[in-house]
């Protein structure tokens, strides 16, 4: 349904945000993009979407959604298809919704120009959906204000507004980073709801490792806006490839797998700040792993029928690793 | 162990007024109701709870940072109130967790680091330079890094700066508010890892506070549960774990995701009323959210009874309770307190 | 909500009785107001006459409660000058201000917020940067100038307006516009750093991300949030208009309570001075709490949760 | 996240430009202050009435011996200006030292302290807000006498109020991060919280409050000596000047011009130059 393929994006030549990313969401499923903070993956999901600020500059071989070019669509074009065919929700819940309007007139103005409902109908489709996200007493929520409400009802609201048009895509940016544990379980289970329910693809973009391994169909792994590898979610948690990956997966404490008190594993050094022209692998610096050749051109090595990683080590270094 | 415990809380309450909206009346949040601990020399108190509860006002009831509106604080057995604040500072040290805002960005990492020494006001400059050095290399810092100011390092490297500055005086005590909150996960192992060696080598007692149980359960030897204001679960932190006595606590172990695939998201049971510090509900203070709540606890506050590894605040382990509603691990007596 | 009323006109209250006793202290502040109202030529007995009909030989605390409780009932005593009673000559001179103020506040606002919207729009552009450089020249340029320089051109060159005096509308218009040149550079500058602030928010992100057009986006979603202190701001900066128009009154002798004001000064008519000053802060004290009031009603926010 | 979606500001260059105007025609005007009588060759003060309303060098009849023509007493009015720079500077220097003292020290307390303390920093500003200052300059100027220093003291005594709003509010902004926390834990004092760690990171703030009352400073002082309730004559006052030209300003306009935009650029200038310090405190801001 969503196709994107070697997507980049530039901040005024200055920083390559994104560099040649690719990822493919179905009808129904839920990919997980997941990368620390700067890699770029925020930055895509706004370019899908075309929300870019002015002056990022936004390129790609491939970028489609359900058989139509994102890249050549018109900019009221692809804004009758925001929030209609495929719909946005974000990290802030506290402040991504209006302060001057009230929940039910934000809601009903997705449906109003969309589609010109009238008001009554929509009012009615809003407080259905309001149910449906599992807020009681929806009719008393639409005559409120954002600020009467708690930031996890906040953001049941912005996923209730999303899906005012029964969109076939919904990408969440970091929807629960910004909540508390108990909220964010709630609202991931919501989630998978709706994707079962509806038939919803979701594009949801996450730091969270737990929360990639809890709903996930598929993860995108992305390191200073390069995929670096990709894979469906039992697979990459069971047999991560990409070094990084399995760095990552290491600086997690499990509570009764990984020992109390000793260290945890962890990357050395910082994510990097990539200008625009750099060649070869971005992780090579704080890499265990890095050899001379990682300054050149890096493969994209299968290691399944669904799973690729980035890197210049063979498909199954791991393996030998283990053996010796 | 004989030695007077490394912090005690007695009966700490902290009340605020605050007015929200222009007409508002203004109104009383207690954001810590009657906390009492005591946390040995040597061991870590690792505070969990969500955003609200008051794991950060305590944190600066503890460091002296605000003054208890009841209650008192003693460090080393010393009441706070009483020490001046530059033997205080000899005893007990904060790391914050926004690194961004915890270093002054008009000076050098070196002089952030002296600070400390120099408030002291009797460290000669020759001595403070070689422990501002000496602290630097501790935390993993080159000596050009300390030319630096802090715009210049990153998040994982100001963390290094708060702790040295936290550690250059050799205090006994650091108070962490959620030390590693607002860095990455490859970041924060790097930061929780040095924590870790430095208590070992050092000898110091940590306040761990975080809202991050797996974070918690890694660091701490001690949990205590905080929900609007009070500790409604304290236990040794293995026994917590493995059976929580409180049904929060097993509402937010439950919505741990762990990377495990497979498993799905659990679901907490807990609903969309969320906790208010300014409109704290009568009896058991979490029972609107409480899954297994009943007719006794909105009418009734409960008391601490004894869990596997320490005691917890709910009707359910009362030994009286309705029988199979009691919870695991609990004892047939109430805890003395 | 009626509890926060009355605290906040308890400090209103307040905040004037402090302004009623420093504008008495001004007064006395020069030393012998006796000898001032007198005159160079008059002889020693003048001045004692002088000092007792005014009750100038009594203890200064006296005369502060006397005065005190004359101007709580709105008797600001007699003009030395006019001879008339102070509070008439104000009566008489306020409309001629508040009209000046109005007609310079609906001209500076008719500038100042659309210029402020298309700046942020347009962040960053030309159009930007020309609203801006509008701004700079605005807070420059001294108003007294401005309204010699309007008199040249418009008055006399083009002889499209009277050059001074009071009398019809075309007299508050050159007046007018040199007000509106001293607020409009204070609002503009509001206006577009709401409008910026509102436009890189998130909830526009959100707006955006719903499909909203473009005109929905900026007049329903942004404009709204960034208006509310732009509306509550304009109350405040009547208020230094009012304060400010004792210039260009005098400049384009126009006769409100500004010009009185001057006349009173040159004059050494201290009861006016006192009255004016007094009338000046009370106004400002009333717009302020206009302005927070309409923040409230504007801001959800801040009206009762 | 933010700092990476904003695109990098296109107008930087254009900003700079415009600063070093500023600094230009601040520098400038400082000069003519600070050397004064020594680069023009008349004397301010020296009437001759065979010279009267000697017009410009641009315009027809004009000459070298005065460049910017006489005034109605046959001044030289280019001698008269550089004076005048010298009045104005003074008093805009002075000005804002005194109100920076003042505001600064009041919003400071306020802002750190709380409490209280604050309680009264705030009726105290609301209580400057709520007087006319130019009415209040006027009037005490009227009833003491004109004098240079009595206007430099009542426009010092006046102008305090921007200075404490935004010592307070940034204070109490600063105040409140952890950094100022933690110097508290370290045991450092009070005062010397208030001077390693607050006022620096408030400096580049009050510094943009600075010129912009720098720059209100010259103006009203201006208007003061225009409505002749400020500096006395014969000293040459650029506002003075303007007011003793009025009268002839139908018949030779130029009359007003000339102390006009000296005026009008000076003010111009410092305000240019406090919107590139702004421009720098907003980049640093976003770190």
């Amino acid at each position: 349904m969503l196709d994107v393929r070697g997507l980049r994006v530039e901040f005024g030549g200055r920083t390559a945000a994104v560099r040649g990313a690719s990822l493919r969401v179905s009808k129904g499923e839920t990919h997980c993009l997941v990368g620390e903070s700067g890699c770029g993956k925020s930055v895509t999901a706004l370019a899908v979407m075309n929300l870019l600020a002015r002056g990022a500059k936004r390129d790609a071989e491939v970028l489609s959604f359900a058989g139509q070019d994102l890249l050549r669509l018109s900019d009221s074009r692809m804004s009758r298809l925001r929030g209609d065919r495929m719909a946005m929700i974000f990290q802030e819940p506290m402040t991504s919704l209006n302060p001057a309007y009230t929940v039910g007139s934000q809601m009903t103005e997705v449906l109003r120009r969309h589609r010109g409902t009238p008001r009554a109908q929509a009012v009615d489709r809003a407080a259905e959906l309001l149910g449906l996200v599992g807020i009681t007493a929806p009719g008393m929520r639409l005559g409120q204000y954002p600020h009467q409400l708690s930031g996890g009802l906040r953001q049941r609201v912005m996923i209730a507004m999303a899906l005012m048009c029964d969109p076939e895509l919904l990408v969440a940016d970091e929807p629960t980073t910004a909540l508390d544990v108990t909220v964010q379980a709630q609202i991931l289970r919501l989630l998978a709801t709706l994707r079962r329910d509806l038939g919803l693809g979701i594009l949801l973009i996450t730091h969270d490792l737990g929360v990639v391994a809890r709903v996930a169909d598929r993860v995108s792994v992305m390191y200073a806006g390069e995929v670096v590898e990709s894979a469906p979610t039992a697979e990459l948690f069971a047999a991560p490839r990409h070094p990084y990956t399995r760095g990552l997966l290491r600086c997690v404490p499990v509570p009764g797998k990984t020992r109390r008190g000793e260290p945890l594993g962890s990357i050395p050094g910082v994510v990097p700040r990539i200008p625009p022209g750099f060649r070869g692998c971005a992780f090579r610096d704080r890499c265990e792993h890095a050899a001379p050749n990682c300054a050149g051109a890096v493969p994209r090595r299968p290691a399944g029928p669904e799973h690729e990683f980035l890197c210049t080590l063979p498909a199954d270094w791991t393996l030998r690793e283990a053996a010796a | 162990m004989t030695a007077a415990p490394a912090i005690e809380a007695r009966g700490l309450r902290r009340v605020f007024r605050v007015r929200q909206g222009l007409f508002a009346e203004p109104r009383q949040v207690v954001a810590v109701d009657d906390v009492s601990f005591s946390v040995p020399a040597g061991s870590v108190l690792g505070v969990v709870g969500e955003s609200g509860c008051g794991k950060s006002t305590l944190a600066r009831l503890i460091l002296g940072l605000l003054p208890p509106s009841a209650g008192d604080v003693l460090v080393d057995g010393k009441r706070l109130a009483e020490l001046d604040r530059r033997a205080r500072a000899r005893l007990i040290q904060p790391v914050f967790q926004d690194p961004f805002a915890s270093l002054n960005p008009r000076r050098r990492v070196k002089d952030i680091v002296a600070m400390p020494l120099a408030a002291q006001g009797d460290v000669p400059s020759a001595a403070m330079a070689s422990r501002v050095a000496e602290m630097l290399a501790r935390v993993g810092l080159s000596e050009e890094q300390g030319e630096r100011y802090p715009a210049q390092l990153s998040g994982g490297q100001r963390q290094r700066v708060a702790i040295a500055r936290a550690l250059v005086l050799r205090p006994r005590i650091v108070v962490c508010d959620e030390p590693t909150s607002a860095l990455d996960v490859s970041v924060q192992a790097q930061i929780l890892n040095l924590l870790a060696e430095l208590r070992r080598e050092l000898g110091l007692t940590y306040l761990f506070i975080s809202h991050n149980l797996a974070v918690v359960e890694h660091v701490a030897s001690e949990v205590a549960v905080m929900y609007l204001g009070r500790i409604v679960e304290r236990s040794e932190a293995e026994a917590l774990f493995r059976a929580p006595g409180h049904p929060y606590t097993r509402a937010l172990l439950a919505s741990v995701l762990t990377p495990e695939p497979g498993l799905g998201v659990p679901d907490v049971g807990l609903g969309d009323a969320m906790p208010d510090p300014a409109n704290i509900p009568p009896g058991c203070r979490f029972h609107p959210r409480c899954p297994q709540a009943f007719d006794r606890c909105p009418r009734e506050a409960p008391a601490a009874w004894a869990t596997a590894g320490g005691f917890a605040e709910c009707h359910l382990l009362e030994p009286t309770a309705p029988a199979g509603l009691a919870g695991a691990g609990a004892s047939q007596r109430q805890l003395a307190r | 909500m009626t509890l926060f009323l009355l605290r906040r006109l308890a400090v209103a209250l307040l905040v004037a009785m402090t302004v009623l006793t420093l504008s008495f202290m001004l007064t006395r502040l020069s030393g012998d107001l006796a000898i001032s109202i007198a005159g160079p030529n008059a002889t020693q007995q003048d001045v004692e006459l002088i000092r007792r009909a005014y009750g100038l030989d009594r203890p200064l605390i006296v005369q502060y409660l006397d005065w005190i409780g004359r101007a709580v009932v709105g008797d600001f005593g007699t003009s030395y000058f006019f001879r008339e009673r102070v509070a008439g000559l104000i009566g008489q001179r306020l409309p001629v201000t508040i009209t000046l103020g109005l007609v310079g506040l609906a001209m500076a606002l008719a500038v100042a917020i659309p210029l402020g919207i298309a700046a942020a729009v347009r962040e960053g552009t030309w159009m930007d940067r020309t609203v801006m450089l509008v701004a700079l020249v605005g807070q420059a340029m001294p108003s007294f100038w401005l309204g010699l320089l309007l008199m040249v051109v418009l008055g006399l060159q083009l002889q499209l307006l009277p050059i001074s005096g009071t009398g019809s509308w075309e007299h508050y218009v050159m007046p007018g516009i040199v007000l509106a040149f001293s607020a409009i550079p204070a609002l503009m500058r509001l206006t577009r750093s709401g409008m910026v602030e509102a436009l890189s928010s998130d909830y526009i992100r959100t707006a955006r991300a719903k499909g909203l057009t473009r005109f929905s986006i900026l007049a329903k979603h942004a404009l709204r949030n960034a208006a509310i202190p732009v509306v509550s701001i304009a109350a405040v900066q009547l208020g230094f208009m009012l304060g400010g128009s004792i210039v260009i009154e005098t400049v384009f002798a126009l006769h409100g309570v500004g010009f009185l004001a001057w006349e009173s000064i040159s004059k050494n008519d201290f009861p006016v001075v006192q009255a004016v000053v007094l009338v000046l802060a009370l106004i400002y004290i009333a717009l302020t709490l206009l302005a927070d009031l309409l923040n409230a009603v504007l801001d959800p926010r801040l009206r009762a949760a | 996240m933010s700092e990476a979606l904003t695109a990098p500001g296109d107008g930087a260059t254009g900003r700079r430009l415009a600063f070093l105007l500023g600094a230009l025609i601040v520098g400038v005007v400082a000069l003519a202050a600070v050397l004064g009588p020594s680069i023009t060759p008349h004397d301010p003060f020296a009437q001759d009435l065979g010279k009267r309303l000697v017009v410009p060098f641009w315009m027809e009849g004009g000459g070298r011996e005065h460049p910017l023509g006489t005034d109605q007493l046959g001044r030289d009015y280019l001698a008269r200006l550089i004076y005048g720079a010298r009045i104005s500077m003074v008093i805009g220097v002075l000005t804002v030292v005194a109100s920076g003292l003042i505001g600064t020290t009041l919003g400071v307390l306020g802002g750190f302290f709380g409490g209280r303390i604050d309680d009264l920093v705030l009726f105290a500003i609301t209580c400057r807000l709520s007087i006319p200052v130019v009415l209040v300059a006027l009037a005490v100027v009227g009833l003491m006498g004109n004098s240079f220093t009595l206007v430099i003291l009542v426009l010092g005594l006046l102008l305090w109020d921007r200075f404490a709003v935004v010592a307070r509010s940034t204070t109490m902004q600063v105040r409140n991060l952890d950094y100022v926390s933690a110097a508290w834990c370290a045991g450092s004092s009070s005062f010397s919280m208030l001077v390693r760690e607050v006022l620096p990171n408030i400096a580049t703030h009050l510094a943009v409050v600075a010129t912009l009352e720098m720059a209100l400073a010259i103006l009203l002082e201006a208007a003061l000596s225009f409505l002749g309730l400020g500096v006395p004559p014969p000293l040459p006052s650029w506002g003075l000047m303007i007011a003793e030209a009025k009268d002839y300003m139908f018949f030779s306009p130029w009359v007003i011009m000339v102390p006009g935009v000296a005026l009008f650029a000076l003010v111009f200038g410092i305000n240019l130059l406090g919107d590139g310090l702004r421009e720098m405190l907003g980049t640093q801001d976003a770190r």
